[in-house]
């Protein structure tokens, strides 16, 4: 390995951009403990609309766009496929999950043709080349960790101070209690979507601006290791799993380093498995115990 | 005095910082029928829990029929926060912490305060996949029909005995088909196919009306003679406690505060307190 | 008592059609025809559905790891079978691999050379459930004691690591790496196929009724009285766990046959889900619902809707009919099953209940609610 | 009711199947003969993906097809003429939607096959194929075994041991470099295998190789291109398909790697190309038409392309011709020679006058040797223009 330095600047630069995706998966199993399958092609279809929103619009009215389309998308999926499984077992939800996955995927893959559609517009600035430590970097490689940062600083505030972010602290806490509290379940389900949605897209913009395209299967894999981070971190704490997702970026690209980059994605799944049951709340979780 | 099928030592519970049930000791002889009493969060269901395997103890030991089955003592962050009685006297001792099934293995069968019936399952098959725990056939010789005879003993053992608690003509129904009351006798009928030496029902009675009360007695009576059977019952409605108990233990805040016949119970000043509740200056 | 003897009757006659259908089939078509193809790749999506159901829909462990469990299987039947002439050209990078004999062969020796090939074929096959079964018994230590989506996620990502070690170049002697394995033979036509798929699932039937698979429905209803009845939880999970993947592991080995070639990469998780929603559109619980199921859904990919993708289809002509079309129509059905009919096409009924009393099947549709 | 209704349909659409199998298996043995006399369609079958990871390559190389039937629609065979018609079936690039696809091609009766665009399909189509005695012509599958397996498979592009040597040799000798990495899709045997040929030839000429694989899926490939950095390599020779090639351009750029790009004949794609743009890359490939090698074709095809919304949509959005679509327009006619030469639109006629085809295509002189391969010792190296973002002619490269 050559000096770590440009490694660990990768890692934190791909660990921001998980964090942004794994926050939407802790923040909808932390209310309906389900492992919201279709977030990893909610943020691919971000990535479809920017792609195609740049293309014919400026860059200050593509941005909101993407943000509003992937928040309706996000929307409207939980109302189409969750909420009428609301009282279903949870291996239905979680079925439907997978359903909705397939749906989109097959669904883009019609509208585009399967093509990867081409990053042509890149948002500007951020999609620069800049030199830190004498390593050259993109400068989207630096801003996303910050930004990520702000987030969910902001995101943060908004669920401890908020009469919604309240809410949506109640119902993870109890459902059925939350509900005869008079809290409108609905509204904080259709908010956690919303909020997840909303970095999704956020992290989609960031996350293209570093490739040149996007493929449908684009989002697949960073949605399935930014879910692995989010269990690692501790399942439904959003520190937690920014925490997680940072580490499984840094460790990942650590592993090319040193030459293993055949078991890279193996071993993200061996970490899953071994805090899983080494320690199946994650490094933040709570310990729930079930009633008999 | 006869011989002893059930017995618990000083059985402590805490969650976290609540002692859920507090140096609980007692006992249960062949042939009895035992109640266990108590206002709401008493501790009751938490001592069956203990009993049967569903939680482990903080300290304590249960022996069944005369050797110890479950057996801990405070440990690790337990020791210090540990509020009960007799932390040392189990310590010593090996822990035993057996799965539920081990102790249903021993021969304790029970039933559940919210009924917990196999849903999709018939009346018949649920009573006979309670004899799965009495087979002799591996996967290979059940799969392969290599155990027939045992099969055919199974259903006819299971078919008579659904013939005694009266649930035959429903045999072929869904489970959860049956009204409320027979679906209670029907998970009494499932704990008894696995040939238990214990019966222990957890709020037997739980949402009946009286008529369904009286009929439910007269049953755990029957049950009892027929199958000469011993019970732990854990019961709300006095009725039926009164009529039908040998004796009967009183717990409150997890502490064990009386026991004896029903007379005794009744006349008993903490007891009506625990239940009527007593005036701070009284 | 009329009635049982009338519908189990018709059952067996359907069964017995479908078998001469397969022969007729095999008879008038030429073997590269689709419809013998649509039948047997059918036939092994029907006993991998068979097989997840039994885990998932019977045990009610919620496991994702079926194409990992399929590609062992796939590369133990394809590694035992290849000829040994044909190894060199297979293991073009790897010097021949290190395997140097092949089952069919080694039994045709003393079976000669009609039955000895098939009997090698059956052993690979079964070699192949095995070592799947033995895999599964490892894995499931650690994962068994999982809840349901952790579960989920676990086997998920053991078949992923599990492919990835079959791809890694320095097992390349063995696996051949990336590259596919091939040139090894084939069982025969649909009527085969059906013949062997039809005694393995005969076999997941006879467990499913059996003491173990009323067990298994048990743990599936309520663990906790289960548990509470003397199943021993642990002990029943992991048995379930190891004969469905065993049957994965066979059903795999059974792909490899149909394929002809082998490649890990085929066995992604998108299989898994694939083989999942098959399950769930014929009913989790129905093994007649999964084997209606992974026919309908091969034939009408693999053949009877192409022309969604290609311009025409029954005689209607449209722009709309264009590439990635019949996916997106398949993906539309499967979550209009998914939402609106939750139960599949046969809830949990099997074949022989649709031939009982229209009264009493309707009744206990109506109380499954 | 509702469940009855589904079983009843599902029954139907059962024997709707059946009915159908029986009748197109009719048709199949009466139809050739009727033929002959009507002089009516002939029919060739396209094996490609359009789906999966190789959907856009394959899609090019049938737009190649697709133009060549539309400069010849027809072909005299036996004194008479028929009309050409495609049968594209997708078979979605993975090798188990390989032999549904191949069966189904046989199904619509074609009297011969193109494709496909990646060799672990072709293999698995080749033994439908095989079986039922239809010639195949592979247009880009560069594996030896899809030839050398299957007696009915031909094809008209070189092979990935003269492809691997011809990129170390230009490597090592024209580039003078000593020092590689190659990085490869795990799981991929186009990857795998000329990753193999180039460094078994690279290590031959003196240099030092180092190999490496990534996952499938990744989108990153800063730390890959760190390690060839710390490598000292020369050249990072990544025969990859075209998204990860773009993804590869990308971090090389924002590495700032000052070594050569090195991709083999999937790089030849505009996307590719276009993602070099404007970046401080150098980006050399092999491949088998450099566009301008035949004027008449490029334009004609440009003006096809220009004309089609949906071929320029299949040809990433523009009108530049890549060398599989130079290809696919090869095979077209390499396959009205194999039927004028058969004098018979009979798969085996066909399959027997194949071996003796010769046919001077856009992409050079097509003969095949008695394996089925093409006979071909030279490819085209290119080289993408970073200004203009289109690839510029290098040299034709040989193996000596």
């Amino acid at each position: 390995m050559q000096g770590l330095l440009p490694y660990l600047i990768n890692g934190v630069s791909v660990g921001g951009q998980y964090a942004l995706i794994a926050i939407g998966y802790t923040l909808v199993y932390g209310i309906l403990r389900l492992i919201n399958f279709a977030h990893g092609d909610v943020f691919m279809v971000a990535g479809l609309i920017m792609v195609y929103s740049s293309a014919t619009l400026p860059m200050y009215l593509a941005i909101p766009l993407v943000l509003l389309l992937t928040v309706a998308l996000g929307f409207v999926i939980e109302r189409a496929a969750y909420k009428p499984l609301r009282s279903a077992p949870r291996m239905s939800l979680m079925i439907s999950a997978i359903g909705v996955s397939y749906l989109i995927q097959n669904l883009a893959f019609y509208f585009t043709g399967g093509l990867p559609q081409p990053v042509t517009n890149a948002i500007p600035w951020i999609s620069e080349n800049v030199t830190v430590f004498g390593e050259s970097t993109k400068r989207v490689t630096l801003v996303t960790p910050v930004l990520t940062a702000v987030l969910v600083a902001a995101l943060v505030y908004f669920i401890n101070h908020t009469k919604i972010g309240m809410g949506m602290r109640a119902v993870s806490k109890d459902f059925e209690t939350a509900l005869l509290m008079g809290i409108k379940i609905n509204s904080v389900i259709s908010m956690t979507f919303v909020v997840g949605s909303f970095l999704a897209a956020v992290g989609a913009m960031l996350y293209f601006t570093n490739y040149p395209s996007v493929a449908i299967t684009s989002g697949g894999m960073p949605g399935l290791k930014a879910f692995v981070a989010a269990v690692f971190g501790g399942i439904g704490s959003i520190p937690g799993a920014v925490v997680g997702a940072f580490l499984i970026g840094i460790s990942e690209e650590l592993i090319k380093g040193i030459g293993y980059s055949t078991f890279s994605d193996a071993f993200t799944f061996a970490l899953l498995i071994v805090v899983l049951c080494v320690r199946p709340t994650g490094l933040f979780g709570e310990k729930v115990t079930d009633k008999v | 005095m006869s011989e002893n099928v059930l017995k618990l030592e000083n059985i402590t519970m805490q969650f976290g910082g609540v002692v859920a049930v507090d140096n609980l000791s007692m006992e249960i002889n062949k042939g009895e029928i035992v109640a266990l009493i108590g206002p709401n969060g008493a501790g009751k269901t938490t001592a069956f829990n203990t009993i049967t395997g569903v939680y482990e103890p903080t300290n304590g030991q249960v022996s069944f029929l005369g050797s110890p089955i479950v057996r801990n003592h405070p440990q690790g962050k337990m020791k210090k926060a540990y509020k009960g009685a007799e932390a040392e006297k189990f310590a010593r001792q090996p822990v035993l912490n057996p799965t539920p099934d081990k102790i249903t293995a021993l021969g304790m069968a029970r039933t559940f305060q919210n009924i917990r019936l196999w849903k999709t399952q018939t009346v018949f098959d649920n009573v006979l996949i309670a004899k799965h725990m009495l087979r002799t056939s591996n996967v290979f010789s059940a799969t392969f029909r290599f155990n027939r005879a045992e099969e055919a003993k199974q259903r006819a053992e299971v078919a008579a005995l659904l013939e005694i608690v009266g649930l035959t003509d429903v045999k072929d129904e869904l489970a959860t088909s049956l009204p409320y009351g027979k679906q209670r006798r029907l998970e009494i009928a499932r704990a008894l196919a696995t040939q238990p030496k214990l019966l222990m029902l957890d709020e037997p009675a739980a949402g009946m009306n009286p008529q369904e009360t009286d009929e439910l007695t007269a049953f755990i009576a029957r049950v009892r003679k027929d199958f000469d059977m011993t019970i732990l019952l854990i019961e709300h409605h006095m009725d039926l406690v009164m009529d039908i108990s040998d004796r009967i233990y009183v717990i409150d805040f997890g502490k064990l505060i009386a026991s004896g016949t029903p007379e005794v119970i009744q006349n008993d000043q903490r007891v009506i307190d625990a239940y009527l509740g007593v005036e701070e200056d009284a | 008592m009329k009635t049982i003897k009338r519908e189990y009757l018709l059952t067996a006659l359907i069964l017995l059609a479908v078998l001469v259908g397969a022969f007729v089939l095999d008879a008038s078509l030429p073997s590269y025809h689709i419809a013998i193809k649509v039948v047997k790749k059918a036939c092994v999506y029907s006993l991998v559905a068979v097989s997840m159901n039994l885990l998932n829909g019977f045990t009610g462990l919620f496991s994702l790891g079926q194409a990992g469990f399929m590609l062992l299987g796939a590369y133990s039947y394809a590694i035992l079978c290849i000829p040994v002439a044909k190894r060199a050209g297979v293991y073009q990078y790897f010097d021949g691999g290190i395997v140097q004999f092949s089952l069919p062969e080694f039994f045709s020796g003393f079976l000669g050379g009609t039955v000895g090939p098939v009997v090698g074929m059956l052993c690979a096959l079964l070699f192949g459930g095995l070592l799947t079964a033995l895999c599964a018994y490892l894995i499931g230590l650690p994962v068994l004691r999982l809840k349901s989506d952790y579960l989920a996620i676990a086997t998920l990502g053991f078949a992923e690591i599990l492919r990835a070690f079959f791809q890694w170049n320095a097992l390349g002697p063995l696996t051949n790496g990336s590259n596919l394995l091939k040139n090894y033979p084939d069982i025969g036509g649909a009527a085969a196929y059906i013949l062997l798929v039809g005694v393995f699932i005969a076999v997941i039937l006879l467990l499913v009724n059996s003491t173990y698979g009323r067990a298994f429905m048990a743990i599936r209803d309520d663990e906790v009285a289960a548990e509470a009845m003397g199943i021993n939880l642990a002990h029943h999970k992991r048995m379930a766990f190891i004969i469905s993947s065993f049957f994965a592991g066979v059903g795999g080995g059974m792909l490899a046959m149909y394929m002809g070639t082998v490649q890990a990469l085929s066995f992604k998780s998108a299989m898994t889900y694939e083989i999942l929603l098959v399950v769930v559109m014929g009913g989790i619980g129905s093994i007649t619902g999964s084997i209606i199921t992974s026919f309908l859904y091969i034939a009408g990919l693999e053949w009877l809707l192409r022309g969604l993708d290609s311009g025409t289809f029954l005689g209607i002509s449209s722009p709309i009919f264009k590439n990635g079309f019949r996916m997106a129509i398949v993906s539309v059905i499967i979550m209009v099953v998914v939402l609106f009919f939750r139960k599949g096409i046969m809830g949990d009924r099997e074949l022989p209940d649709l031939f009982r009393p229209r009264k009493k099947a309707a009744k206990k549709g109506g109380e499954a609610k | 009711m509702k469940k009855i209704l589904a079983l009843v349909l599902a029954l139907a659409m059962v024997f709707a199947l059946a009915a159908c199998g029986g009748k197109s298996a009719d048709t199949a043995s009466s139809s050739a003969p009727a033929a002959d006399e009507s002089g009516g369609v002939v029919k060739i079958g396209v094996f490609e993906p359009q789906t999966g990871d190789n959907g856009a390559g394959g899609k090019q190389e049938i737009l190649g097809m697709q133009y060549a039937n539309y400069v010849q629609p027809t072909v005299e065979i036996g004194g008479k003429t028929y009309e050409v018609k495609l049968e594209i079936v997708d078979n979605r690039t993975t090798a188990e939607n390989g032999p549904s696809a191949a069966a189904e091609l046989m199904n619509r009766d074609v009297s011969v096959v193109l494709g496909s665009y990646g060799s672990g399909v072709s293999m698995a189509g080749g033994a439908v194929f095989a079986e039922a005695g239809v010639p195949a012509i592979g247009v880009t599958c560069t594996n030896p075994q899809v030839t050398s397996d299957c007696d009915v498979y031909y094809r008209i592009c070189f092979l990935d041991p003269f492809q691997g040597t011809v990129l170390a040799n230009y490597a090592y000798n024209t580039l003078g470099v000593t020092s590689a990495y190659t990085l490869a899709m795990l799981g991929s045997d186009y990857d795998q295998g000329l990753v193999y040929y180039f460094t078994e030839a690279f290590k031959a000429l003196g240099g030092t190789v180092k190999n490496e694989d990534f996952p499938e899926g990744s989108a990153n490939f800063v730390s890959y291109i760190n390690n060839a950095k710390a490598e000292g390599a020369g050249v990072i020779f990544a025969p990859v398909s075209t998204n990860y090639a773009q993804l590869i351009i990308e971090a090389a750029s924002a590495q700032n790697f000052e070594g050569t790009l090195l991709g083999s004949d999937t790089w030849d794609n505009n996307m590719v190309v276009e993602s070099a743009q404007g970046k401080a890359v150098t980006v050399d490939i092999t491949t088998f038409y450099q566009e301008g090698g035949n004027a008449e074709f490029d334009s004609g095809i440009k003006e096809w392309i220009n004309a089609n919304a949906d071929a320029k949509t299949n040809n990433g959005g523009n009108d530049m011709v890549s060398a599989v679509t130079a290809m696919g327009y090869d095979a077209y006619f390499t396959a009205l020679e194999a039927l004028k030469a058969a004098g018979s639109t009979e798969p085996s006629a066909v399959l027997a006058a194949l071996p003796g085809v010769h046919y001077t295509g856009v992409s050079g002189e097509i003969a095949f040797d008695e394996i089925g391969d093409a006979k071909r010792d030279a490819a085209y190296i290119k080289t993408a223009n970073t200004e203009t973002g289109a690839w510029d002619f290098v040299t034709i490269q040989g193996v000596n």
